[in-house]
This record gives C-alpha cells, structure tokens and sequence, in this order.
C-alpha cells in the first residue's frame, strides 16, 4: 500500500481539514483496484496512515459489497438479480452464465479467470439485464452476447493481453 | 424547564434532557436494550418506544432520544406502545436461540424480564431460527455467543466511549451483523473489557472465569470494596446464597468462594465499571491461608501465642510497627488506641504492581496497589518506610516487608492472613482475618469512604486483628 | 422308686420342649398365619448361611424365632429407676413360671408301659405303666386355676414395679380383666366338672373317650358347646390378646405393664404370652376336645361302630396317643391365632361389661342348665 | 428521448459529446452561475423556496424548506451532499444527468453551495457506477481546471470544492444520514432524528442533501425564475420529474415529465406500450418502495403528486416499472425482500430482524412450503415495520410488500393452497 | 346421654348376637387362609407381596416415580444441559449439578460434570422431571436398590444415573439439527 501514499496525499488535499476518516472509503477502493483485495498488511498500513481506529477500517470492509479481503478471479461477473432484470431474463442470464463458466455464483473458475457473482440492483434497469464486469456495464444481455463477451474475455486472458 | 406529563403524572425536566430521562429521573420505568446512562444513544432496540400525543392523535417513537418540549404528553403503556413493544419483543426474539437453560444471564437478563413483561407470547414465527457463532472468543476472558446477541451495540460503544480501546465492532449487515473483536487483539488488552459482560442486556458475551459456574439465583452479592488499587471501587462479591449451599460430599469449600465480582454503581468512586483486576479478585483473596498462630515456626495456641507477644512488647526497648495499608479503618483505628502509644508507626504498601498489569491510567486504575494507604497514612503520617537499625521489635502487620530490612536481632511479630514462608521466620505469628471475613472501610486515594460487608464466617483459628490488638495492649499496658 | 423318677424326668424333658418348642415355633405361626391370611408372605428375612459358601438357607422364615431370642438376649437391658428393683427383676418369672407349671397336671397321652415299648425295659420298669403325665393329681383342674391365677401377681408386680404411669395402668387393667375372666373361666369349667363329677384332667380325658349316640366322640365339646365357647373366648381374655390385648395399648398405653421391660425380661413376657396360647390349647384338648382321644380309639387299637377293630401295638398307640394331643394342642392354637387376626379389639369399658354382664350370666345359666341336666339324668 | 412538454434537465440533445464543459458552455452553461452570484444568497433561497421544487428523491420534501432549516451561519462551516446514490431498484434517471449533465450538477451545486454557505460539497455517487462516475468526476475536473471550483470565481470570494465520494455496494448510503455517516468513513448506519441532518450532519455540522435531479433543477429555477418555474408543471407540483421507466415497457429509458402529464398516455404513447404487446397488470410508480397500482387504477390519474398520492401511492423516486399480465406477483415480491433483506444495515431491530424474517417467509412461499398464516405474519411484519426504523427503510419494505398483497392477495393464497404459482413462477414477459 | 354418630351401625339381631358375626368373620379370614395355604402347598404363591429385591414387581403403574434416570442422546452422551431447572424446582433442595464447558459440541456446549442427587433425602416428587426442559432426566417406574449404611452412598453420581436403565435403552432419538441458514460469518 505503501507506494499509493503519494496518490492518498493529492486525494487528502480535495477534502476539508479533520477528513482523515472519510478516507477510509476512497483508500480501500483504491488499495483494492490496485491489489485486487485489501490484504492484512494494507489494513495494517492504512490504520498507521489515516490513525482511525482499525476497527472501523474492520466494520467497512465487511459492511460493503464491493469491498473483499480475499482475492478473486481476474474478472469478476457481477450479475444483477433485482426485479428489472429478473423482469428482462436476469434469472436465464445468470444460469447461463453458471453453466458455461461450470461454477454457482460466488465461486470462482477453477483456472482463476472469472468469478461470478449475484448482485442487487445495479442502476441500469432501462437497459436489463445487466453484467458487470469488473467496472463495465453490459446491458441488454442475452445468451448469445453472453457467449460472445465470456469468449472474448477468455480470449483475451489466453493471449495474455489485458 | 420545561414542564411535561408522563402517564399522566406532570414531571418537570431540563431542556435537552431526553424523554427517557426525564422519566428515569422521575422514577417511571421506560424498558430499554441499547439505551445506558453512561452511553451515547444509537437508538437501535426500539423498545423504548413511548406515545407522544399531538394534535394529529398519538404517535410513537423512541424516548432516549427524544428530547422535551413544553407541554408535551408522553404514554409509556398506552394500547398503541403496547402493540409496538410486543412487536418489538418478536422480532427480537426471532434469532434469539431462547437457552436461557444454558445461559449464564438467565436470572438477570433484560430480554427474560421483558419478554414476560411485554410480549409473554411464543413467537408468531413458524421458520427455522437463523443461526450464528456460538461461542466466538472475543478475547481470552470473553466469550460471545451471537445468537443471544440482540446487537444494541453497548458493547461496541462501552469501548469507544469509555475504555477507549475501540476493541469491539459490528462487522456485516443485516441479520447476519456480528459483534467481532478488532483483529489485532486489542480488545484482550483491554482492562476494562469485563464491563461489557456486565453491560449487555442479554447473555450473549459471557465471563470466562464464570461461564457455567452457576445459576445467578444461587448466588448473593455482598456489598464490598476492591482492594486491587487506591481507588477503591465498591463492589459485589457474589458467592453462594446459604439456601443453596452445596452438601453433596466434597463441596462444601465451594460454599465459601467469591463465584464472581461486579461492580457496584458508586457515582463517588467508580461510576459503573470496575477493570478487569477487581473482577478477578478472587484470586488474590483465595489464596492460601494461614490457619494457625506459630512460635518461631512452631504452631502454638492462640492464647499462648498472645501471651509470648505481650512479653515481647513488654520488654522492649524500641518497638516499631509497619502497618498494613490492607487493613480497615476500624482495624487501624483499633491499632493506634491500643498500641500506638507503645510503637513508633510505619506505614507500608502490601502490594506492588505485578508485571503486565496496567499501573495507571486516566479511568480507573491507580498505581497504589493497595486500598487503605489513604486511611492508615490518615492516622500514622506519611513517613517513608525506613525501619530504625536500633529497634529491637518489629510488629508486622500484613504482607508485602521484605523481612531483610528488618535489622537482625530485632524481634518480629507477624500478623499475616496468608499461608507465606515469611510466617514461619516471625517470632510469634498470628493468622488474622481477610476483608470478605470481616465488616469495615476503606478511604480511597481520594478521601472517600466505602465500606464493605463480611462474607463468610472467619476460619476457627484465625484471629480478628481489632480483638488480637485490644488483648496484646492489656498487657503491654499493664507491664509499664 | 428310680422308674417313678426317670419316668418323670422323661415327661418333664417332654413337657418343657414340647412348651418350649410351641413357644418359639408358635411365633413363627403367629407371623406366617397372619400373613397367609392377608395375602402376605410373612417373615422371611432371616436365614443362616452356609459357612464358605453363598448358600442361604431362609426354611420360609423359620430362623426369624431364633432371631428374635439372639436379638432379644444380646440387647442392652435397660432398667427404669424404681425402688423396687428386686420386684422388677422377678415379675416376669413370676409369670412366667405359673405358665409352665400348669402343664404338669395336663395328660398328654394314655398310659405307658415302657415294657411293652421295648422288652429290655421291664428291667427297669417291670410292667408298670405310667399315665403321661406330669403330675398326677386329684385336683388337676383346680392346680390349673391355681397356677393361671399367679399370672396376675407377676403382671400387677411389673406394672408396679415399673415406676411408670403407664405400666401401673396396663397392669390395673390386665389385673381387673384377668381377674373378671378367671371367674367366667372357672363357672365354665363347672359344668364339665357336673358332667364328669371330677376334677382329675386324667379322669376327665379319660371319660372322653368314648362314644355319646353311637357317633359322636364323648368329647366335652359335644356336651358342653356353650361352656367351650365361653371357655376358649375367656382363655383368651385371660392371656391378654386380642381382641382383649387392652393391657398393651400402643396409643394409650404404649407396651402396658411391660412397657419398661427390655431385652430377655421383654422376651420372659413375650415367650410366657406364647407358652400361655399353647396352655390354653392343652387345656381345652383337655377338657373339650378329648385330649389325646382320637375318635374309636382305645388303648389296644380302633374300635369303630358297627364292629370293625383295628389291633395296634402298644408303642403305636402312645404314639398316636401324643401326636393326637400334640395336633389338637396345635389347631387350637391356630384358631386362636386366626381369631387374633380377624377381630378387632374393645374398647376396655366393653372388654369388662362383656365378662360381667355377658359372659358371667351366661356361664351361671348354662352352669345351671347343666345342673339341671345333670339332675335330671342322674336321677 | 423525445417526449411532449416543456424540458428542465432534458433539453439539449444528447451526443457522445455533449456532456464536455464546451458543449455546456455552448448551450449557456455557467452563465446562470454568474447570475446567481450577484444574488444575495438568502434571495436564491427564497426563489428556490418560491419555485416549490419538490425534492426528487422519493420523498417529495420541499427543496426550500429544507433549505430554510439551514440558516447560513457565518464562521459555521456548513457542508452540501448531492445525494446520488441511486440504489433504488429500477430508478436510474441521476445516472442520466451524470453521465450526460455534469456540468448542470456542479453549475447548480455551485448555485446552492453559494446560497447555503458552503465551501465544501460532496458527491455521494454509488460505487457500481463507473461511467457516471468518470462523467462527473470529469466534469469536476474540467470546472477546476475552468476555474469555477477551488478558487474564488466570477471575481466574488466565493470559492467551492467538490469532492465525489464512491461508495461501495450499499442501499442505505441512499438515505441522507446513512450517506453521511459513510462519507465520514464508516458503515452506513443511518442516524436518528433529532438531530435533524440541518443542524448536525456531516462530522457534526450543519449538511444539506439533496437528490441529484433536485439539484441540477436549481440552474433551471435561477435561470429562469421561479415565477417561470411555476408555469411548469401543476400548481402543486411545480417543473418536471425524470421517470426512468423499465420492466415489461416496449421503450424501456429515462424521460423528462412535465408534472400533470397524463399516466396512461404516457404508458402507451411515449413508452410505446407493453413489451411484446402484452397487457398491462400493474406499474409500480416510483421506485420498489412505492405501492404498486393496477392498469384500472392509474387510468384517470395524471403524473404528479397530488394525483397520485390520493390513490396510496406516490411518485417517489420516479423509478416505474411496469408489469405486464401473466408476471408472478409472489415471486416479485420474493426478489423484492431479497433486496430488502440483502440491504438491511442490521441497526435497529424491526428491519434487522423483520427483512430476513420476510426474506424467509416468502423464500418458503416459493418452495410451496407456505402456510395461510403467512399472509397475514407478512402484514404484522410491515405493520411492525412502520415508523419504527431509524431510517425509512422499514416503511419502504413494508409498503412494497402491502402494496402488493393488498392487490394480488388471490395469486398468494393460490400459491400457498396449489404449492405452485398462478403463473408458473414466470417473471419475465413472453413474446 | 351417649352421643349419636352419624355414621353409627345399624345392627338386627343377627348381628347384636355377636357370636354368628364372630364367626362369619373367622370363616371369611378362615377362607383366605385355607385358600392361600392351599396354593403355597401346590406350589404356588399365595400372596401379594413380593419378594423384594429378589423378585420385583413387574406391573407398577407407568406413572410410578422410582428413581431417576438421566437419558442420553444417541452418542450416549447425556441428554442433560446442566442447566440446574431440576435443581432450582427440587423442594429437597437433593440436586446437585456442576456444569462443563464443551466449545466443540456446538449443539450442547454445557453438559453435566457432576449430577448428583441425595436419595437419603429425595422425596419423590418428580418436579425435576417436569422442571426439565431437556427431557434428560426421567423417572423410572422401577424402584431400585437404594437403602445403604451411611447417607454419603446415597448420593448418587452422574455415571450411575446414565447407567441404571431398568427399561433398556433410554438413548432418545435426537432430531438432527436444523440446517443452518447461513449467515455472515467469516470462514
């Protein structure tokens, strides 16, 4: 975590005098785009650096969704399940998405590649259903596009690209 | 101040006063969970609701924090709180796993009380009950069973407002939220973390040293001060009610053992809370005693005992006392009238700080280690503890004197409630009585006075110090 | 003279274990017949086993008699502070003793010829014979009244001599009530005493042995069915049992006049109270139940109506003679158990208006009507 | 999208590229900042007030009233939260203005930071949001490097800064108090009233939250004037309202409604009707905690508060979701407490202990493991729920839920009776 | 003047003339006893009563409180919680319980170290049994061998109480557990 100090600092300068907690939200955001999970040692840091009580950096971390303390597959399929996109075929999307992917949501593949999750609303009822990967929204999905996004991911991971 | 009716009954109360407050003041009972005098207010429990009528009819909603307003009307039993309460009551008992049979509250819990109280009724509730830890070590003296846990947050809250040691937290959301130590163990560092177990209204964190000790109703508490430092929190020492003693063979030493120690609100002293040393206090004062009088290490009768002192008194020539700062001040009291006149008087610290134990802080904790320094330096000054080479008696009075300094030749009289190896090097050794053995008072490091309450009987053999001065000055007396 | 004397000392070593052996074994009775009549199994507890090895044997309680003695001899004697110790110490010989004594003049079989028992014997004893019994006497029947009558000196001296209230109320009663009954006992007894014009139990055993109508035993009983009644009801007033144990009274009285009696003494009155239940059979084998007369028995055999005899040896016969006695002695004493365990008790006030007003007035009538009948045939 | 009636947020075409600072500038942008600015800030208070603009973001809470609570106090320092944590199922119309309008939302933060004497503002923005969030972060960005924000503009000592502050997967950073206590770093626990937000929010100070679409209606009202305002809309409900519409809707997306508008003609015409051509069972109005109503109900009603409160329900937070004929109520409404459920922050009692406990209810439901009782613990449960929570989720859950049984209690007891749905568990509409 | 009772017998004749009633009454008790006698000689037993502790009753009534049996689950463990109801319910005040701690057994982490009932003091009430919320402890129809020379023996400990099962297995069948609904607990 060390080295995202500097990044902290510039993010400190935009907030109010006596925001150091407020921080905590934004920095672990952060520390986990850069890890991909918030490990002990950035928990550790983290209380050093914003000096707020390590339990409430605890609380934070496991009261939000977003935020994990273990790591995970390298894209993350976050499919909404509420009641617009269940409305759209959300409930299809996401068996299908378990079949082809061979896990139940919350698991990860075995190879590392994706996790797949089911989320709640996502705010994108206009365009249902909705996979989230990562930080993209792809709205309007159905088993054919599916098929296509989950190849190309995979593709992708193969030839070793971003 | 503005002026409100509760139940009818007009109560005045100061502005920014809470309506639980104010009712508390006046002696009107307004159930709560997460409500505590001494706490912020979360508001969480919901129990405490109360009717406010308003132009619009009567409308519920929390009292502890709800402040009071001119005029207002507040109904703590009306139909509508009734049916609030009671829906309340279920929903906290839905995952409540109800083994008040295996909880160590059940007898003093809130939840118990108020189920009867306010609910009565099974739950309207036909699903399996949702289930969580049982037994999660929150730190080596406590354990948490999230289960009973109703999550009004005492606990949480006891350690960010009062210790200070930000130890507990609710972690997750929802039905599933859970009371967890910090990870990196602060909690168990903790002195006062023992306070939360007396805080959580029902059983969900449990003491350790007491988990299935016994049923509260088997117990008594019996009004007492901590000895553990200066400060002199007043205290319960529970131990078994006589009712229920136990007969069955074998048992009868634990008919006269403290089971627990709470603290006993003293706004004077220690408000609520007492650390963790005092509630294992029992450890100190169940340690080993000395049940006989000894002659150079030779048990002798009491009688014989007393007469080889008063010789002893007699004859000397530059007798000095070091007093114990354990002892009462009925005792130090009974000192000074029969022998103070006889002996130059030290006084002595019978305990020092352990290694690993808190020497002070801001809360509670003071660095004297003794209860009563206050109330024998009252009466014998505050000389350093520096004992003349010249004397030639040294009485001793409790533990804690190296007996090193005592200048060779000298005679020791010994006084000492505990089986200890410096008994046997004294030339006459009397076992006295220890605190839960006797009725009498401490003055704090801060002149204030608390008294404590005999628990059990004193040991045959062992002699009360008030009594074993007045017969050793008799003589002593009568020699001049 | 040495035949008299060995032959005496014979039935005097026959009449004591006999009395001896219905005493202890009428205890055992007492227990098992009660339990057989109300369903129970009675005493069964104590046994003696077999030395190195886990046999016991219980003989259905048997040895709960011998129990009993043990306990009673090996038991601590305590003794109430009276001034009259030396009364103390002999009452329950004093009753005691009479008990035994009366047995003496009781005919307990024929007659014996030890010579025809065993020829080797008439070396001793010639060809004499010998009635069986102890004693005998002309006044057999009034020795019997004499020596019954001591009873009550011993009981009024234990109660007396207790220092305790509630001895010297048990032994009034048992005095008074024994006193009433000894005179229903002795107007009863007149009547056979008109009928038989003796007084010798010898004489009066033998006049039962005939036949009355050509069927009937010439018992006493078929002479005289209301004086047996009487008699037996008045026995056992005499001896103080139910329904006449007003003496002993747990919830007034507590044990009565032996209530300070402990250990062997206690066991003296017990024991006598027993002996006495086995007397009181003797006496009215004796006297109503023909003694040691088996119906058509005669010394030489049977001899039933119509003709048909049976010859039988002479030791054959006085075998019989005393096992016939013996079993009489016993049913009787068995009757008076199951009368124990059937009635209940009076109330004392009724235990005396019974004697005096009932069976006093029944006795003289039927004295009188045997009197009269008496008269009448005779003449 | 095209619709009828006068525009207040909507009234520029959108393009990929019409978001940027350039094109907002082009089409007027910070000229009303520059307006206002010569305004004393206690008259923009009293134009917003004049304006009656209602808030946005379900509740319906006059913006100005709000506002007035909050009396400028000099040296105080006061903080302002645009409130765009839009987690309300089916309610996506701030994710319009901030992946199109961000400028809009920083012009009338501005405005209203100036009226309330704030010198710093927050954008609460939900984390699942990337595009919106690196629209208006840019836009920020862009106003900074422009010179509206960090520094003194327009040559007055007016200076603001706006942060935008990520949250990370929670419904109840949506409830102002819940908001704030995550933007101080913590879990969400909404806070109990007194105190109320206005006097102490934010670490203490004095806050005002406010909706994002309630906000960037503040440049509208100062450009145009309140009296201007006024003419849009009802007299009740002054200006326009985004209704972000999905579901069974043939044309599912975010359109700008002037208050009065008729509700059906809406439905038909502009949404082009019911996905597949199918008939319409029932619309929820305004997010999943409104009460549903049925086709017939919403005939005569027109989109706006006054008309569609009176018939128990509301236009919350303008999230409509309409249901076409053949949708499995109990299994809507199954998701719908899952979300509850899911959401609950576990503070006080009846939600904590209420949403799993319906959670449960209707999970047994479904498997056709009900029992009639059911019905009626679901309405003891939302009964018990409401005006008892500390923030209004409780009364949410419990309305959704009411809502739908009161009208679809028949599909429920069916499917309590047969173990089966009425409609074969069928959320989705069929071709 | 003698006092009336109400309840005072009604004698005829028959029955003031005493003796035939004397009788009557001889030949009734008469009767059992010839009749018993009878069946003990051929053999059969002609009592009640039973030879206790040889022989015991095979027919005492089902709600017959002889001694306590604590049940135990189908590991054999005892079924008791230690939760001390019987103990508080107990008029003899005869219960002793002393709890253990067992974090492993989620299900029943409080057991019974120590339980122990005086008998030389127990009064048979069967309070305990319907104080126990757990169904542990019982009363067996069956009363055992309890007399013993000295009141410290007749306490009677835990293993005892388990063990002495007159009616065979008292293990009770114990519902699995609910199935958990998950929660948020870490792994």
């Amino acid at each position: 975590m060390k080295h995202l100090i500097p990044e902290f600092e510039k993010m400190k300068e935009r907030y109010p005098e006596g925001f150091e907690s407020s921080l905590v939200l934004p920095c672990l955001r952060r520390i986990q785009e850069d890890r991909g999970f918030v490990a002990e040692e950035d928990i550790v840091a983290l209380v050093d650096y914003l000096k707020v009580p390590r339990i409430q950096v605890e609380e934070v971390l496991s009261y939000y969704t977003m935020l994990r303390r273990k790591p995970i597959g390298r894209f993350h399929l976050q499919a909404c399940r509420n009641i617009a996109c269940s409305m759209r075929g959300a409930e299809g999307v996401i068996a299908h998405l378990s079949r082809k992917l061979g896990v139940k949501p919350g698991q990860t593949t075995p190879d590392g590649t994706f996790t797949l999750t089911e989320v709640e609303c996502l705010g994108s009822c206009g365009t249902a259903p909705v996979v989230m990967v990562n930080e993209a929204y792809h709205e309007n999905m159905s088993t054919e596009k599916l098929d296509r996004l989950v190849d190309e991911l995979a593709a992708g991971v193969r030839a070793g690209g971003k | 101040m503005p002026r409100l009716t509760i139940d009818g009954r007009e109560i005045e109360a100061a502005a920014g006063r809470t309506v639980m407050e104010a009712a508390t003041d006046a002696g009107i009972f307004i159930p709560y969970f997460c409500w505590h005098p001494k706490l912020s207010v979360p508001g969480n429990c919901r129990i405490c609701v109360v009717g406010v009528e308003d132009k619009g009819g009567e409308w519920v909603e929390i009292a502890c924090n709800m402040p009071v307003t001119e005029g207002m009307v507040v109904y703590t039993n009306s139909e509508k709180v009734r049916a609030r309460r009671k829906a309340t009551m279920q929903f906290i008992t839905l995952n409540h796993p109800v083994d008040c049979g295996i909880c160590d509250k059940a007898g003093e819990c809130t939840l118990q009380d108020y189920h009867y109280e306010y609910n009565g009724e099974r739950s309207i509730s036909v699903d399996a009950k949702a289930h969580a830890t049982k037994h999660y070590s929150l730190s080596p003296r406590i354990v948490l069973d999230n289960e009973r846990c109703i999550q009004c947050t005492r606990c949480v809250r006891f350690t960010r407002e009062i210790s200070k040691s930000n130890g507990l937290g609710m972690q997750n959301r929802a039905d599933h939220s859970l009371v967890r130590a910090v990870e990196d163990g602060s909690f168990a560092n903790d002195p006062y973390s023992d306070n939360v177990i007396d805080i959580c209204p029902v059983g969900a964190l449990l003491s350790r040293s007491f988990l299935h000790k016994a049923r509260v109703w088997y117990l008594k508490p019996t009004a007492s001060v901590c000895p553990g430092c200066s400060r002199g929190c007043t205290v319960n020492l529970w131990h078994r009610r006589p009712e229920w003693r136990l007969r069955a063979p074998g048992m009868r030493a634990q008919n006269e053992t403290i089971d627990r120690v709470t603290p006993l609100e003293n706004p004077a002293v220690n408000g609520p809370w007492i650390c963790n040393k005092g509630r294992d206090i029992a450890k100190v004062l169940g340690r080993a005693r000395a049940e006989t009088a000894m002659l150079k290490g030779r048990p002798a009768e009491l009688q014989g005992a007393i007469a080889q002192a008063r010789s002893l008194i007699a004859a000397a020539r530059k007798p000095v006392a070091v007093v114990s700062s354990w002892a009462s001040n009925e005792e130090l009291a009974a000192f000074k009238a029969a022998l103070g006149a006889r002996f130059s008087v030290l006084v002595k610290a019978d305990h020092e700080p352990e290694p690993g134990e808190v020497v002070q802080d801001d809360i509670l904790i003071r660095a004297d280690k003794n209860p009563n320094t206050a109330g024998a330096r009252a009466l014998f000054g505050e000389a350093p503890l520096a004992l003349p080479p010249d004397a030639d008696l040294v009485l001793v009075w409790g533990e804690g004197l190296d007996f090193g300094l005592i200048p060779a030749g000298a005679k020791i009289v010994y006084l000492n409630a505990w089986l200890q190896p410096e008994n046997g090097h004294a030339d006459v050794f009397f076992p006295t009585s220890i605190q839960t053995e006797r009725d009498g008072h401490y003055t704090n490091f801060a002149g204030v006075t608390s008294a404590f309450t005999q628990c059990f009987p004193r040991p045959a053999g062992v002699a009360d110090a008030q009594a074993l001065f007045a017969a050793l000055a008799g003589q002593a007396g009568g020699g001049e | 003279m040495i035949a008299d004397l060995v032959i005496a000392l014979v039935f005097i070593g026959y009449a004591i274990s006999v009395l001896m052996g219905f005493g202890t074994i009428l205890t055992w009775v007492e227990r098992k017949q009660a339990a057989v009549m109300s369903d129970r199994i009675g005493a069964n507890r104590a046994y003696i086993r077999i030395p190195f090895t886990q046999v016991k044997l219980v003989w259905l309680g048997l040895f709960h008699g011998m129990a009993d003695g043990l306990k009673m001899l090996l038991k601590e004697d305590f003794k109430p502070r009276t001034y009259d110790w030396y009364a103390y110490a002999v009452a329950p010989w004093v009753v005691f003793t009479p008990v035994l004594l009366v047995f003496a003049v009781i005919p307990f079989g024929g007659t014996l010829t030890p010579a025809k028992l065993w020829e080797p014997l008439a070396a001793v004893f010639g060809d004499r014979s010998w009635p069986m019994q102890i004693a005998t006497l002309d006044a057999g029947l009034l020795i019997v009244f004499a020596f019954s009558g001591l009873t009550i000196i011993g009981a009024m001296l234990a109660g007396w001599s207790s220092s305790n209230k509630f001895s010297l109320l048990g032994a009034l009663r048992a005095g008074s009530q024994m006193i009433s009954y000894e005179l229903v006992l002795g107007l009863t007894v007149l009547g056979l005493i008109l009928i038989y014009g003796t007084v010798d139990l010898d004489a009066i055993v033998r006049h039962q042995s005939g036949t009355v109508l050509g069927f009937l035993p010439a018992w006493g009983i078929v002479y005289q069915p209301f004086a047996a009644t009487l008699f037996l009801a008045a026995a056992i007033a005499e001896n103080k049992r139910i329904p006449f144990d007003l003496p002993e009274a747990e919830s007034e009285l507590i044990a009565g006049y032996f209530t300070e009696y402990s250990a062997m003494k206690m066991g003296l009155f017990m024991f006598a109270e027993f002996i006495e239940i086995a007397i009181i059979g003797a006496l009215f084998t004796t006297l109503f139940l023909g003694g040691y007369n088996l119906p058509y028995m005669t010394d030489a055999g049977f001899a039933f109506p119509g003709g048909a005899a049976v010859a039988m040896p002479h030791g054959a016969v006085v075998v019989t003679q005393m096992g016939t006695f013996l079993l009489k002695v016993f049913l009787v004493c068995s009757f008076q158990i199951l009368i124990r365990w059937t009635l209940p008790r009076f109330r004392y006030d009724q235990v005396l208006t019974f004697a005096w007003k009932f069976m006093f007035p029944l006795a003289l009538a039927n004295l009188v009507v045997t009197a009269v009948a008496v008269w009448a045939i005779g003449s | 999208m095209t619709m009828p009636g006068r525009k207040v947020i909507m009234n520029f075409e959108v393009t990929p590229t019409s978001h940027s600072l350039e094109e907002y500038r082009a089409r007027g942008g910070y000229a009303t900042l520059e307006k206002a600015l010569k305004l004393q800030p206690a008259d923009i208070t009293k134009e917003v007030t004049a304006s009656g603009l209602l808030g946005h973001g379900g509740a319906a809470f006059p913006v100005g009233r709000k506002w007035g609570v909050m009396k400028p106090i000099p040296g105080e320092i006061h903080y302002l939260c645009a409130n765009a944590d839009e987690g309300e199922p089916g309610t996506f119309k701030d994710r319009w203005i901030l992946e199109n309008a961000p400028h809009l939302l920083v012009e009338s933060m501005l405005i209203t930071s100036y009226a309330l004497g704030v010198r710093h503002a927050f954008v609460y923005i939900r984390g699942e949001f990337d595009l919106p969030y690196r629209r208006i972060q840019g836009a920020i960005d862009e106003a900074y490097a422009a010179g509206y924000l960090g520094k003194p503009v327009f040559g007055t000592d007016f200076a603001l800064d706006i942060v935008v502050y990520r949250g990370a997967g929670s419904y109840v950073c949506g409830e102002a108090s819940g908001l704030i206590t995550s933007i101080e770093g913590r879990k969400p626990y909404p806070r109990n009233r007194p105190p109320r937000l206005t006097v102490r929010g934010l670490y203490q100070k004095p806050t005002v939250i406010n909706n994002v679409e309630s906000l960037a209606n503040i440049t509208g009202i100062i450009r145009m004037g309140a009296e201007e305002f006024r003419k849009i809309g009802t007299a009740k409900s002054p200006g326009t309202q985004l209704i972000s519409i999905s579901g069974h809707i043939a044309k599912p997306g975010v359109y700008e409604v002037e208050y009065g508008y008729p509700w059906a003609k809406f439905l038909d015409e502009d949404c082009g009707g019911m996905l597949h051509g199918a008939k319409m069972k029932c619309v929820v109005p305004g997010g999943i905690s409104t009460k549903v109503l049925t086709r017939a109900e919403i005939e005569p009603l027109t989109l706006c508060h006054e008309s569609v409160n009176p018939a128990g329900s509301g236009i919350g937070s303008g999230g409509m979701i309409a249901i076409a004929e053949g949708t499995c109520m109990v299994r809507l409404l199954q998701v719908l407490l899952r979300f509850y459920h899911h959401e609950s922050c576990g503070q006080c009692t009846p939600c904590r202990e209420g949403m799993g406990w319906m959670h449960r209810i209707i999970d047994r439901i479904v498997e056709g493991k009900g029992v009639p009782e059911d019905i009626d613990r679901l309405y003891a449960i939302s009964a018990a729920n409401d005006g008892t929570t500390i923030c209004g989720m409780g009364d949410a859950a419990g309305y959704a839920t009411v809502g739908i049984l009161n009208k679809y209690r028949d599909e429920f007891e069916y499917f309590i009776t047969n173990r089966r749905s009425k409609f074969d568990g069928r959320l989705e509409c069929l071709a | 003047m003698r006092k009336q009772y109400w309840n005072e017998a009604e004698m005829g004749l028959w029955e003031r003339a005493y003796l035939p009633e004397i009788l009557r009454g001889l030949a009734i008790t008469g009767g059992v006893f010839v009749r018993n006698m009878f069946k003990w000689m051929t053999g059969r037993k002609g009592a009640l009563t039973t030879y206790y502790p040889e022989e015991t009753r095979w027919d005492y009534a089902p709600a017959n409180r002889g001694k306590h049996v604590l049940t135990r689950r189908a590991d054999g463990s005892p079924q008791c919680v230690a939760c001390n109801m019987c103990a508080t319910v107990c008029p003899a005040k005869v219960i002793e319980i002393e709890a253990g701690f067992d974090p492993a057994d989620e299900a029943h982490p409080k057991y019974p170290v120590r339980f122990e009932i005086d008998y030389s003091r127990c009064v048979f009430c069967g309070l305990c049994v319907e104080a126990c919320p757990e169904d542990a402890i019982r009363m067996a129809k069956e009363v055992p061998d309890l007399p013993a020379h000295d009141r410290w023996s007749m306490w009677l400990g835990k293993e005892e109480l388990l063990e002495w099962q007159p009616q065979g297995d008292v293990a009770k069948p114990y519902p699995p557990p609910p199935p958990r609904v998950p929660n948020g607990d870490r792994p």
